[in-house]
């Protein structure tokens, strides 16, 4: 149909796109929530007196205050009595730790393969695109699982390990933004003009790839903690007696059907900080697509 | 299975149309106050650019406005039908494909790619409880009437295996299954080659006058109506500045809209032969192929792009190449300009072989102008940055400097100041093309290879780009290679032509001689098809 | 078209072989087979028994050309652990993940489809808000949690169904709509988006303008050229159900090729392990492999191209 | 798409598979196991779970009874004691396979000749093989045991130590292949092995041809299945939502709280197991690494409280420890122990003394008890240890393979209650599993079998716990507490002994 001609006071494509984010629900209320995480994580050690890892065995299993437990414990002791919310907030440390440097390895090997593959293109996209089928063919928590078995368990490890094996979306989106980048005129402009690949890459292609990168980063963002936790659940991700939520779930596994607030609590931060984290990634695709149509 | 109309009445009328559209922050009235009666054969033509609400005006009357569109309306009948009082039930059982039919502009996507063309043509009977034997006898018949070859045959297959114009007659036929007593084509030869515009547009009469329906033909070509609309209607903004028969609004347009769109139309142009001078660019029989798979795992097909060209482009003059989509032409271009080599053959720039031309060196001989103003400008940078980046790739001057010389082309094009810092999502299709055009300049090029600089643009505006080119081709001394499947362009622009099809020049010459007396038939073809006023 | 299939298998195949040889060298690198295969109580003399015995004493490409050729004689080596040819071992588990692989497909499309062609059809309304609120919910959710707060409501505190184990068909009921619904998501947001794409296509108001409304032009027009790309990602969920089940197994104690996995991994039985990284991949080659062929098959624009 | 053929095949599995819910109408008791049975044959594992197992579907010469803890004769008839050093086992005449076949003195010699040849990697060669020295038969009936010197657990080692099989069981085209019997053991006890999942299940059935003088004759229910369930929570699930009747070793958590919901019984039955420490004495993962300095691993014992882990963590029956074998057994003297009190202070200024003021890495790697083993690695961080948990499921391997600075380990002495079913095992250096390497005391613990002089046996063991104790190769931790979840259908009462003894199990108010 034909287009709906409106001569809108334009500006700047960041300034509207940062508007339009405030404007987009899902995006402020997934952003407050990660920003709490973030700052739960930074001052953990002023928001409980309780360190992670001290344990009370004398004061085990208590409950939470909403289950008949006191103030002194807000979120309930573990089976070793330590405290639950000192736990609970230690381990946003690790889930955004995690979270970020895998999905920067991630983001790295990605976005550099891809963006290879759609500017050369031929036998370089042939390469990459083998690798990829490759990669996605990998059962990703089975080799996962193998690796931090064979290396041992440490938080770098797992972040590693994660990293390396979720590259393969950004991969296929900068490989496809780009060479619809880079057919476009203004690519060929400057191919005109004399300029070499890298100043190309860096200067024609990749800002008009960011958006679609930062999307993807927040998903990975996402399912790197999913797979932190999932590996920890394993036991073959975060070794004790480091506060992973997936590791609290699998401690407290035990306990699910008589204390459920030991799995119910960090489950629900895991979901929490994911849904906000993937939410942001929603609105920002939303946010970002108007742009990327054109 | 309708009643046939009554002569007496219109086939289709309409009183005091108004249709709003919810946007962002308010409503928009993309039809205001329109009013217009259509007899049985009779064409009548609606004329505007986009967002003149020619198209609205269109899809109202099949009842098919977008979702949450407010129509209002003193009257409107097709057929003798107040749609205006029908619901969509109603109005998918008595209008759509019964009493009034539509074809849309782009054959290429409008038919279900995963259905047989059979069963597209026929449904549109079956559905409403007709014996499929009965649809398919009448499907082959309107498929023999619109020049489908080998109807028969051809009945299953899918649309991929059907070219564009092949494509719109078969939705010619579909539109045509029901006997409807109006078709609305919605710029029904757009996307389609010039060669096959016309054959389509005659289809469309020769239907009209068989068949005995009224025709509306939504265009926002002025040259598809003087041939084809008994009437013509103008719009502008949502509303009808002008009404009349068709000779009379060309000949003598009222309102001062129409005049421009009517004067926009190119014109043959007088300029004096350039004198000849040195040779820019020789080119000696070039040939350029391409092997491609069309997925990942089709098999290898190797087209020939360009075959055996040669010509020369001397200093000072223009030279247009034309041809259709698929001619080789840009092919050629993007040899030029260095983002491909040939396969075979020579192509000197200003005497010294291309290949060892430094890109650089070769930057500032020639430069390009796309045709899409929306692709051609980086969208993440400012305008001054798209202009300067010429300078700051090459290394050429200090900081000031080169804001200097951005600011000096930004005039030369006719940019205003203001748009300095603004980003090329804020400007109009014009603006942008112009800024593309400073961005070519600001090297100071002597060639400047302007690829369909204008077929993205509307009417309007394509004049004014035009006239922009040939005022800086007249200032700067700047030599001229022209792409276009566009004649009117050719003549306005052009000293010389070549024109090229399936990858192989057909003939060359001046314009003024081509024109006048086409040797070969192809370019015969191609200039009868063009709809000169 | 014949060529096509060529092709695709020779991809299949050249991504099996390197995964392949990924998981030979990855642990035959990292762990020492003789070792782990002496097990417990083992001296080193045995060690070195065991070494010559098996060939890990030959030079690695040896050992990789002849696990290879074994491999595709059907002779997957023995577990360590449990002293069993692995292939028996997988002849024993598969069918039970097989079974749980289908089901919680079968839950993904029934949730995901119409799920997505409801939130298709009603843009931007609450049913659109609600089915993508179950998308997002459903990406977040950790299976592993899902898993057990299922057994904790509807095994145990109502006891509908069973805890665990893969004893008869009800106990595959709890954790296949755990699996399934991790797939619910990426199948439900494809539909919905690849329907409102295919019904803003001109195809689409060709066929309105030819008088096609509602539910008929839905199924009749939309739905095939929709489900076309739903078909090729379905097969890949399946594909990714094996690596799926490793967790879901795990939790409902079923005894299918995924809690294998795991147990193997933990207790670092090497040939399981290898064959198991293989298997899984190759599991997923051809799943993909079908689901090219399968859309081939229903697109007339390859299958005639 | 066409989903319907799909459709059809599930509603097909569906109607093909009956729900079969194994309970007391079908005269089925199922037990929850919670580690894999890798194998049904007894030689070839030595976990609880094969000694439970192979009570069901073994007869050995000898039993402990369950009343009085002292052996009596199963299938032998009697036996005597030629000089110290033979003895002669007279052997009944109405024991049969399960195949029907007579248990002849043939089959026992053979029993013993392959528990005694080391190719073909029993389990209980090392221990057999350190006491006899030759078996032959004298008759059908009668077999004479050559022993290597005067050995007082002889009995109890043929009750739990020594399967018999019939002759020629592991001979497969005339090779021995020590897999032979590995899915499904042909024994002569009250059940025998019908099907064998690996990793998933194991099912018996009683054997129709048991003679009903013996002591295990006790065995009513008809059907035994024994389910693998790796979680203990969803063994407790099971158990409360009845599709499960029998658990054993249920963290007392657990079982405390499906006892509360009265779904199920929770019973804290006696046990014989006791939970360790071993440390690197010998330096064998680090010739000087921190454990072979005496200073640290008393450290590392004043370091926990285990009075507190007991209270908290293990409760039900358990108890400190602070001996090298649970207290009841016979020899195993407290009084002889050195105790090392709860004293973090004390701990950290030996470390200091040690010169690890600052600590160091210490790698706790065990396999099981993981609540107890986190509270330890707190313990130990408490003393500025970087202390860390590797939870491994197989710790055997690397532990052989003198790979580790501190494992776990318990030991439930087959349940003998005697000191000599525990000691030597742990401390003779022969066994890979020993991170002492002090032959002296190697000596010295071998020595505690081979005499039948009940005294000075009671001193040797006196002078190897004082021994063990000081040098603290050990930190000892806990006497266990053995939970069994019981569902309300059967009636089981554990015997003093921990030995779980599953042909007990009856049907609540069966006749």
């Amino acid at each position: 149909m034909s287009a709906v001609d409106l001569d809108l006071e334009g500006e700047p494509p960041l300034r509207a796109t940062l508007r339009r984010m405030r404007h987009h629900k899902g995006i402020v209320f997934g952003g407050v929530v990660v920003v709490i995480f973030m700052l739960l994580a930074v001052f953990a050690p002023l928001l409980t007196p309780y360190d992670y890892a001290t344990q009370n065995i004398a004061n085990r299993m208590v409950p939470p205050v909403w289950a008949g437990g006191n103030w002194t414990h807000p979120f309930g002791t573990d089976h070793l009595g330590r405290d639950y919310l000192a736990r609970l907030l230690y381990g946003t440390r690790i889930s955004v730790i995690v979270g970020v440097g895998a999905s920067t390895i991630g983001c790295c090997i990605g976005v550099t393969l891809g963006l290879a593959a759609g500017y050369w293109g031929g036998r370089v996209d042939r390469f990459v695109s083998f690798l990829l089928a490759c990669q996605l063919a990998m059962p990703t928590i089975l080799l996962a699982m193998a690796l931090v078995f064979i290396i041992g368990p440490s938080t770098l490890v797992v972040i590693c390990v994660v990293g390396v094996l979720h590259w393969n979306l950004f991969l296929v989106v900068t490989r496809a933004a780009t060479m619809r980048v880079r057919e476009m005129e203004f690519v060929q402009a400057s191919r005109a003009l004399g300029a070499s690949p890298m100043p190309i890459i860096t200067h024609d292609v990749l800002p008009n790839v960011t958006s679609h990168i930062i999307v993807i980063y927040t998903f990975e963002f996402g399912k790197a903690i999913l797979a932190e936790a999932t590996l920890s659940f394993l036991g073959v991700g975060v070794p004790a007696p480091a506060p992973s939520w997936g590791l609290m779930i699998a401690e407290g596994r035990n306990a699910l059907f008589f204390q459920p607030w030991l799995v119910i609590i960090p489950g629900a931060a895991l979901f929490l900080l994911v849904i906000a984290v993937n939410l942001m990634g929603d609105g920002l695709r939303d946010v970002t697509a108007p742009e990327a149509r054109q | 299975m309708n009643e046939q109309t009554n002569a007496s009445q219109p086939t289709a009328e309409i009183e005091n149309l108004t249709v709003s559209l919810p946007v962002p922050g308010g409503t928009l009235e993309a039809v205001k106050g329109l009013s217009l009666s259509l007899s049985p054969r009779e064409t009548l033509g609606i004329v505007g650019e986009s967002g003149s609400g020619k198209s609205m005006t269109a899809l109202a009357l099949m009842g098919l406005l977008p979702p949450g569109a407010r129509v209002e309306a003193d009257r409107m009948q097709v057929g003798g039908a107040d749609i205006l009082t029908m619901s969509d039930r109603q109005l998918s059982a008595d209008i759509r494909g019964h009493k009034a039919a539509m074809i849309f502009q782009e054959p290429m996507t409008s038919l279900n790619p995963v259905y047989s063309i059979g069963r597209q043509l026929t449904e549109a009977m079956t559905m409403h409880g007709q014996r499929y034997d009965t649809a398919r006898t009448r499907a082959l018949e309107l498929l023999h009437a619109v020049g489908l070859p080998d109807p028969e045959e051809r009945f299953s297959q899918y649309p991929h295996q059907f070219s564009g114009g092949q494509r719109q007659r078969i939705l010619i036929a579909m539109a045509l299954m029901n006997s409807p007593g109006l078709l609305i084509a919605d710029e029904p030869t757009t996307a389609l080659d010039v060669t096959i515009q016309a054959q389509i547009l005659d289809l469309l009469k020769e239907m009209r006058e068989k068949l005995g329906i009224a025709v509306i033909l939504i265009t926002h070509d002025f040259g598809v109506l003087s041939h084809h609309a008994d009437r013509v209607m103008v719009m502008l903004k949502g509303e009808v500045i002008e009404t009349g028969r068709t000779e009379a609004v060309l000949r003598k347009p009222q309102h001062e809209y129409t005049r421009r769109l009517i004067d926009s139309l190119p014109k043959a142009h007088s300029r004096p032969p350039p004198p000849d001078g040195t040779a820019l660019i020789e080119v000696e029989q070039v040939s350029q192929s391409y092997k491609f798979r069309r997925g990942l795992f089709s098999p290898i097909r190797t087209i020939e792009a360009v075959k055996d060209v040669s010509f020369t482009l001397s200093e000072g003059e223009t030279l247009a190449f034309v041809g259709e989509s698929g001619s080789g032409k840009s092919t050629l271009a993007r040899m030029l300009l260095g983002l491909e080599a040939p396969k075979a053959g020579r192509i000197r720039l200003d005497g010294t072989d291309i290949a060892s031309v430094p890109d650089k060196v070769r930057a500032h001989l020639l430069q390009p102008i796309f045709q899409d103003p929306y692709g051609s400008l980086n969208p993440r940078m400012s305008v001054s940055q798209i202009i300067r980046r010429p300078l700051d790739i090459h290394e050429i001057g200090t900081r000031a400097e080169r804001a200097e010389r951005t600011r000096a082309v930004m005039e030369q094009t006719g940019l205003s100041p203001r748009f300095f810092h603004a980003f090329p999502s804020q400007m109009s299709g014009g603006q942008r093309q112009r800024v593309a055009i400073a961005r070519a300049l600001i090297l100071n090029p002597r060639i400047i290879v302007c690829d369909e600089p204008t077929s993205a643009l509307d009417v309007s505006i394509q004049a004014q780009i035009l006239t922009l080119l040939e005022g800086l081709r007249g200032r700067l001394n700047l030599t001229l290679l022209l792409i276009t499947h566009d004649l009117g362009v050719v003549r306005q622009m052009a000293d010389r032509v070549i024109v090229m099809q399936d990858g192989q020049v057909v003939e060359a010459g001046m314009t003024a001689e081509l024109f006048a007396a086409p040797t070969q038939d192809y370019t015969r073809t191609l200039l009868a098809s063009v709809s000169a006023l | 078209m014949l060529e096509y299939i060529l092709r695709r298998c020779g991809l299949a195949l050249s991504v099996g072989f390197t995964i392949s040889l990924v998981a030979f060298l990855l642990l035959n690198f990292a762990t020492d087979p003789a070792v782990t295969m002496a097990g417990e109580e083992a001296t080193t003399e045995e060690i070195e028994r065991l070494r010559a015995l098996y060939g890990f004493d030959r030079p690695l490409y040896l050992q990789y050309y002849n696990w290879l050729v074994s491999f595709f004689r059907g002779d997957f080596g023995e577990s360590v652990h449990w002293r069993l040819p692995v292939a028996e071992l997988v002849a024993r588990h598969f069918p039970v993940t097989l079974l749980l692989a289908g089901m919680s497909l079968t839950v993904t499309i029934l949730v995901a489809i119409p799920l997505g062609v409801l939130a298709a059809m009603n843009p931007n309304t609450l049913i659109d808000r609600i089915a993508l609120s179950i998308a997002v919910a459903a990406q977040a959710i950790p299976n592993f949690w899902l898993g057990m707060m299922a057994i904790l409501l509807l095994a145990v505190t109502w006891p509908i169904f069973p805890v665990s184990g893969n004893n008869t068909i009800w106990h595959f009921i709890l954790p296949a709509f755990v699996l399934g619904l991790s797939s619910v998501p990426a199948i439900m947001r494809l539909t919905r988006t690849g329907l409102l794409e295919v019904m803003g296509t001109d195809y689409i108001r060709a066929a309105r303008a030819k008088g096609y409304r509602g539910g008929a032009l839905l199924f009749r027009h939309a739905m095939r050229n929709a489900l076309l790309p739903v078909v090729s990602v379905l097969a890949v969920q399946f594909g990714e159900k094996l690596g799926g089940a490793i967790v879901t197994e795990t939790v409902f104690a079923i005894n299918g090729i995924g809690r294998l996995a795991v147990q193997s991994v933990l207790i670092g039985d090497v040939p399981v392990v290898q064959s198991l990284l293989f298997l899984f991949a190759m599991f997923f080659v051809f799943a993909n492999l079908l689901a090219d062929l399968l859309n081939a098959w229903l697109d007339p624009r390859i299958r005639l191209a | 798409m066409n989903l319907k053929p799909f459709l059809l095949c599930i509603a097909a599995t569906l109607i093909a598979v009956p729900p079969a819910v194994a309970d007391r109408q079908d005269d089925t008791l199922v037990a929850a196991f919670p580690r894999e049975i890798s194998t049904t044959d007894g030689l070839y594992n030595t976990r609880r779970e094969n000694d439970i197992l192979g009570l069901l579907i073994d007869d050995a010469l000898y039993y402990v009874d369950p009343e009085t803890q002292e052996p009596v004769a199963l299938s032998a008839l009697s036996h005597e004691f030629v000089n110290d050093t033979t003895l002669v086992v007279t052997l009944r005449d109405d024991v049969t396979f399960h195949d029907g076949s007579l248990m002849t003195s043939a089959d026992v010699v053979y029993s013993f000749n392959h528990i005694l040849d080391e190719t073909t990697e029993t389990r209980f060669h090392a221990r057999i093989d350190r006491w006899l020295d030759s078996v032959e038969a004298l008759d059908e009936r009668r077999v004479q045991f050559n022993m290597k010197y005067p050995y007082a657990m002889v009995l109890y080692d043929f009750a739990y130590y020594t399967k018999i099989r019939q002759e020629g069981s592991y001979e497969v085209d005339g090779v021995t292949v020590p897999d032979a019997q590995r899915e499904l053991a042909l024994g002569s006890g009250p059940y025998r092995v019908i099907e064998y999942i690996p990793g998933q299940q194991v099912t018996l059935e009683l054997y129709e041809g048991y003679r009903e003088d013996s002591p295990k004759a006790v065995a009513s229910i008809r059907n035994i299945t024994i389910r693998i369930i790796g979680d203990y929570a969803t063994q407790a699930a099971e158990v409360m939502a009845g599709g499960v009747h029998w658990a054993f070793n249920v963290p007392t958590d657990i079982a405390e709280n499906v006892g509360n919901t009265g779904r199920a019984r929770f019973v804290a039955g006696p046990s014989m197991r006791v939970g360790y420490v071993a440390l690197d004495a010998a330096g064998r993962s680090d010739p000087d690494g921190p454990m072979t300095d005496i200073r640290v691993r008393r450290a590392l014992n004043h370091a926990i409280d285990r009075q507190a882990i007991v209270d908290n963590i293990v409760r039900g029956s358990s108890g400190p420890l602070s001996t090298p074998c649970q207290p009841i057994q016979f020899g195993c003297d407290e009084s002889a122990a050195v105790v090392y009190a709860y004293d973090p202070d004390l701990a950290r200024s030996l470390l200091a003394e040690a010169g690890y003021a600052d600590g160091f890495e210490l790698v706790l790697t065990a396999s099981r008890d993981r609540d107890v083993m986190e509270a330890l690695v707190g313990y130990w961080t408490a003393i500025g240890l970087d202390a860390r948990l590797d939870y491994l499921r197989n710790v055997a391997t690397p532990r052989n393979a003198g790979e580790l600075m501190a494992f776990y380990g318990s030991s439930g002495s087959f349940s003998i209650p005697d000191a000599g079913a525990i000691m030597p095992d742990r401390f003779i250096t022969d066994q890979q599993r020993v991170y002492t390497g002090d032959e002296a005391l190697s000596e010295l613990v071998a020595s505690t079998n081979s005499t039948y002089d009940q005294d000075l046996r009671k001193e040797r063991f006196r002078e190897a716990i004082t021994r063990i104790t000081d040098q603290a190769y050990w930190v000892p931790v806990h006497r266990y507490s053995q939970n069994f979840l019981l569902s309300n259908e059967i009636e089981y009462v554990q015997p003093e002994d921990g030995m779980p003894r599953l042909f007990m199990v009856r049907w609540q108010n069966a006749d």
